[in-house]
C-alpha cells in the first residue's frame, strides 16, 4: 500500500483537522466527534442540513458544508457510517428552531445510523425529517436487493435543498424540492482501478490489465459486470444508456451534467469523458445547462468517474443556481 | 456449566474485543469479496471501545451489562454491522432484565428477542446472506438440544456447530440485503463477513464460558 | 495504459472541447488553434495575461482564464510547449491596448516558444513583458542546469498578476507584483507512482514498492532522488525543509500555503498533508493565511503531491484575496 | 553526388517524416530515461505536417524550401526540439539563400550557421547533452572531409559516423541544458534523445540522397 498517511488507523481524524485548518472561514469541527458544521451554526430560523457517510468520499461531504448547502457533515470511518452519537451531536449542534433535515446516501449502514439518530433526535422534540438518496442506476431497483445506492448525485440534492434552506424555505418546502430532485436525479459510474482502504492494506478488488469495472458503487466494492476496457466515447454511451433508460429525456429537456472523477482519475480524462456525455445528450436535442467537472464524490484513489443527471425545471434551474460558499463548491 | 457473574460478562467482552483484533483481517478479506471491506476493522474498534467503556464502570448486573454492550454498538459502532450487532445484543439484554441467573430458557428467549430485532431494523430474512443465516440456526440448535434436555454446555457446542454450518451455507447465497446485493450473482461462492463474525464471537464466547 | 481516453494523438483537443462545453460562461476556444480566451476578450484598457504550457497538468492553464485571473492559455501536446502560432494568435486575440504579459514556467520549450512568440508580437507593435516562473526548489540553481522550474506556484502567479490587471494595473505594475509574488514564491514536489503519456503507452519511469521520488517536476519525469516511502510527517518535513531553506520563514511571517496533489493523490491524503504543512509552518510561529488544497497543477495521473508557500505582504495578500471567477479557482 | 532539385527536397522530408513515424516510441524511450517522454511524438508531428505543408506548394529554390522547413518548425512544432531543430534549419537557408546549386562548402557553411544559431538560441555548448554533441562532430567531419578533397559522399559517410559517435558519447555526459539537467547525476549513462534524433536525421537523408 503505497499512500501519503501517517497511522491508517488515524486517516480521519487527521483528514478532518487538515481540512478544518484549510477552511477556517467557513467550517469548524466539533471536538472529538469527528463533525464538521458551519462556522456560523446554528443558524438560527433556518432549517438546518445534515449529511454524511464513511470517509474516503473526500471532498464529500465536509467540502460542502456552508452558505448554501449543508450546515454538518458527519465523517465515518473509511467507507463505514458515522455512528449515532456523532449524527445526533451535529444535529443537536445545527438545530436552529426551523427543523433538521437529514441527506442519507442509500445505504443499509448510512440508512440505520442516521434513523435512529433521527428517532433520538425526535424524542428529545427536534423535528428532523431525512431523504434517501438513491441515484445510482446501474444497482436493479428491487425487493431482491438494499436498492439504490447513493452516489455523486448527492451533491446535487446538497445543493438544491441547501439552497431552498437558505432562501428560507420550510423543512416541508426543502424537503419538497430534494424530492423534486431526486426524481430528476441519475447516475451511473465505472472503474479501471480499484482502491485501498487504509486499514485493509490492499485493494479491495483487482482489476486485470485491459479491464474495467462497469456500475461500481464509491466504496471500492466490485462493480455489476467487468468488461474489456473501452474508449471514453463507448463508456460514455454504456454510462448514459444506463442514465437515460431510467429517466427518458426528450428534445427539448434541459439538465445539469456532472462527470465526477473517482479519485486518481486525471482531470483531462473527465473533460475528455464530459465531452463525450455532452455530445450524446446534444445529439438527443437535450441542452445542458450546468455542468460540473471534477472530483465531487471521490472513492479514495479508485480510478475511474460516474455521470450525473439531473433534469431540471424552472425551480431547480433557480436553485442550482443559487450562489453557494463551502470548501468544495462555490458559486457565485 | 456455572451462572456468568456481571465482571465475568465484562471479561467475555475482552475476550471478544481480543479475537476480533486477531480476525480482523479476516473479516477485512472476506467483505472485499462482497462489500466493502472494513467489516473487520468495524467490528475490531466496537468490541475493543466496549472493553474500555465496560470495564471503567461494572454495571449491577448481567442484563445491564448486555443492555449496555449493545447500547454502545448501537450509538458509537457506525457501519452496519456494528449498529446491528448492537439492536441483536441490546434486545437480548433487554429480555434479561430483572433476571438474576441466566437459565438456558432465559437464553434461547435472548437469542429469539434479537433475532427479531435485528429482523425489524434490517428487514433481512433467513436465507438473505447476512449474519442471520447464522444466528437463527445457532440459536435453533440451541433451543432444540435445551428441550431434549442435554447440558447447556452441550446445547452450547450445538449452536456452535449450527451456526458454523449456516455461515458455511452462505456461500451458495445470492445476497439480498446489504452491500453485497448490489452484487447480484456475483456474491455468489462468498461466505458473508457477517455471518463469519457471528460465528467467530459464539466460538469466542463458548472457549471463554467452558474454560473458566 | 489504461486510461479514460479515445485516440491517444487527440486528447489535448478533445479534452479542451470537453472544457468549452463545461465552461461557457468563463471561456470560448480559438478554433483550431487549442488556445481558451476569456469570453470577454479582448478586455479593452486592461493589460492581458497569457499563460500555458504542455497539456497534462490540468486544471492548469486553461481552468485559471476568467475574470481576475488569466484572458488566454494555450496547450501545447501532452508535455510540449505549446508553439510559436499559438502564442502569438493568443497575444493578438486577447490583448486590449494596454499591453500582454505572460506567464512562463521556466522550461526551456517553454522559453524558447513564448519568447519567439513575444518578438514575433513586439514586430507587430503590441507592447508585452514576460515572467518566467521557477518556484521549484528541488533544482539546484546553477549555471549547471536549466535553472528552477516552475510548478504548482505558477497559479499564485496567475492570481497574483491577474488581480493587479483586473484592478486597472498598467503593464509594469502587474510586473512588478508578479515579480514581488515569484520572490516571496517556493514549491517543492515528490511522487509515490509516475504518469503515462497517452502518446508514449507507458509510464515514464517506474518506482518499486515502498519507494518514492522526492522533487519530482510535474511531466513525469524522474524526480532529484529515490527513498523509501515515508510517513505524510515525513515527506513534510523534507518537502517544507527544502523550500524554508530557500525562502528562510521568521515568527510572526504570513503565508499562503497550498497542497497540490499531482493528479491521483486522494483529496483524503491531501489533507493529510496540508496538515502536516500547517502544522509545520505554525511551530515556526508562521501564520497561515490562505489555504488552497487540490489538484491545481498536475502531472497526468501522477500520485504525489507539491506544497507551495508563498509569503505575504499587505500588497500580495490584497491582490491574492480579490475575487476570481474561473472554471478552477472561484474566489468571491 | 548529384545536385538537389527543390522537388527532391521535399521528398527528402517526407523521408524523414517517415522515419521519425517509424522511430517515434525509440525517441520517446530515451526522452523517458531522462525527460519527459515526447520527444519522438514532438519531431514525429513536425516532420508529418511539414511535408504535408511543402507538398501543398513547392518552392522555387532549395534554399526556400529549407527556410521554410525551418520555419515550420520554429511557429508550430512547439516543445524543445521542434523549434530548436527549426533554428537550426532556418539558419542553414538562409545561409543557402541565393545559391542555385550547393557544393559542399556551402553545406559546410550552412551547417556552421544552424550550430550558432541552436547556440544563441538555446544557450548550450558543446558538452551539455544536447543535438550538438552529434551536429557539431558531424559539421566538423564534413568539413574535414572536403578540406581533403574526397567526395561529397565521403563527407556525408564521416558525417554520419561522427554524428553516431557523439551521440553515443552523450552517454557519459552529465547534462547541463533542458529537462534532462534536472537530473544532474542521473542523466548519465543515457543517450541524449535529440542527439539521436539528429543522427537518425542524417542516416535518413544520407540514404535518402545516396538512394536517389
Ligand atoms: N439488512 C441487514 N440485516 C442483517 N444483516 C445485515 C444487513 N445488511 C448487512 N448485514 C450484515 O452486515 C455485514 C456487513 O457489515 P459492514 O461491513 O459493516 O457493512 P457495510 O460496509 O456494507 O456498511 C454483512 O456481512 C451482513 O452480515
Ligand atoms: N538548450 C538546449 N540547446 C540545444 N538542445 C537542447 C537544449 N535543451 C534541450 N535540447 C535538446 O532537446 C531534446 C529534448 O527535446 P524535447 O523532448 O522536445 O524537450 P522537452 O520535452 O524537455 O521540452 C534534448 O534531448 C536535447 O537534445
Ligand atoms: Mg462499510
Ligand atoms: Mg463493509
Ligand atoms: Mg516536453
Ligand atoms: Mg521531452
Amino acid at each position: 500500500m503505497k499512500k501519503l498517511i501517517n497511522d491508517p488507523t488515524n486517516v480521519v481524524q487527521e483528514m478532518l483537522d487538515g481540512f478544518a485548518a484549510a477552511h477556517p472561514q467557513h467550517v469548524r469541527l466539533l471536538e472529538g466527534l469527528n463533525v464538521v458544521v458551519r462556522k456560523d451554526s446554528p443558524v438560527k430560523g433556518k432549517v438546518a442540513l445534515v449529511s454524511g457517510g464513511g470517509s474516503g468520499h473526500e471532498p464529500a461531504h465536509a467540502g460542502y458544508v456552508g452558505a448554501g448547502m449543508l450546515d454538518a457533515a458527519c465523517a465515518g470511518d473509511v467507507f463505514t457510517s458515522p455512528n449515532v452519537e456523532q449524527i445526533l451531536a451535529a444535529i443537536r449542534h445545527v438545530s436552529g428552531g426551523a427543523g433538521v433535515f437529514l441527506i442519507i446516501k442509500n445505504y443499509t449502514g448510512d440508512v440505520l445510523n442516521f434513523e435512529m439518530a433521527m428517532e433520538l433526535a425526535g424524542d428529545e422534540g427536534i423535528t428532523v425529517d431525512r431523504i434517501i438518496v438513491n441515484d445510482d442506476v446501474s444497482v436493479e431497483e428491487s425487493a431482491r436487493t438494499a436498492g439504490r445506492r447513493g452516489i455523486a448525485g448527492t451533491v446535487f440534492i446538497h445543493k438544491i435543498a441547501g439552497a431552498r434552506a437558505e432562501a428560507g424555505g420550510s423543512l416541508d418546502e426543502v424537503k419538497a424540492s430534494a424530492e423534486l430532485a431526486l426524481k430528476n436525479l441519475r447516475s451511473m459510474g465505472m472503474a479501471i482501478s480499484p482502491c485501498t482502504v487504509p486499514a485493509m492494506g490492499k485493494p479491495t478488488f483487482t482489476l486485470p490489465d485491459g479491464e474495467m469495472e462497469i456500475g461500481m458503487g464509491i466504496h471500492g466494492e466490485p462493480g455489476i459486470k467487468r468488461t474489456k476496457i473501452m474508449s471514453a466515447g463507448q463508456v460514455t454511451e454504456i454510462l448514459m444508456g444506463g442514465i437515460t433508460a431510467d429517466l427518458p429525456l426528450r428534445k427539448g429537456d434541459e439538465v445539469a451534467l456532472m462527470t465526477n472523477g473517482l479519485g486518481a482519475t486525471p482531470v483531462m480524462e473527465l473533460y475528455i469523458m464530459h465531452r463525450e456525455a455532452v455530445s450524446l445528450l446534444q445529439a438527443k436535442g437535450v441542452k445542458v445547462c450546468a455542468s460540473y467537472v471534477g472530483e465531487f464524490m471521490t472513492s479514495l484513489e479508485m480510478s475511474g468517474c460516474s455521470l450525473t443527471v439531473l433534469r431540471l425545471n424552472e425551480e431547480l434551474k433557480t436553485l442550482l443556481s443559487a450562489p453557494s460558499r463551502t470548501p468544495a463548491f462555490v458559486q457565485v | 456449566m456455572k451462572n456468568i457473574t456481571p465482571a465475568e460478562l465484562v471479561n467475555l467482552v475482552e475476550a471478544l474485543a481480543r479475537t476480533f483484533e486477531e480476525e480482523e483481517s479476516s473479516l477485512n478479506e472476506l467483505d472485499s469479496k462482497v462489500g466493502d471491506g472494513e467489516c473487520g476493522a468495524n467490528l475490531r474498534k466496537a468490541f475493543r471501545t466496549a472493553s474500555v467503556k465496560l470495564q471503567s464502570q461494572l454495571p449491577r448486573d448481567v442484563s445491564s451489562v448486555i443492555e449496555r454492550l449493545g447500547m454502545h454498538f448501537i450509538t458509537s459502532a457506525g457501519g452496519t454491522i456494528g449498529i446491528l450487532f448492537g439492536v441483536g445484543i441490546h434486545a437480548a439484554g433487554k429480555e434479561a432484565a430483572g433476571i438474576s441467573c441466566l437459565g438456558a430458557t432465559d437464553v434461547v428467549k435472548m437469542g429469539n428477542a434479537a433475532i427479531e430485532a435485528v429482523k425489524v431494523r434490517g428487514k433481512a430474512q433467513t436465507g438473505d446472506k447476512t449474519f442471520l443465516d447464522a444466528l437463527i440456526p445457532a440459536v435453533a440448535a440451541f433451543s432444540a438440544s435445551v428441550d431434549k434436555g442435554t447440558s447447556i454446555d452441550n446445547a452450547l457446542n450445538d449452536a456452535v456447530s449450527s451456526a458454523r454450518k449456516g455461515a458455511e451455507a452462505t456461500k451458495s447465497m445470492v445476497a439480498r440485503r446489504g452491500r453485497a446485493s448490489y452484487l447480484g450473482g456475483r456474491s455468489l461462492g462468498h461466505i458473508d463477513p457477517g455471518a463469519r463474525a457471528f460465528v467467530l464471537a459464539l466460538e469466542s464466547a463458548q472457549k471463554f464460558l467452558t474454560g473458566r
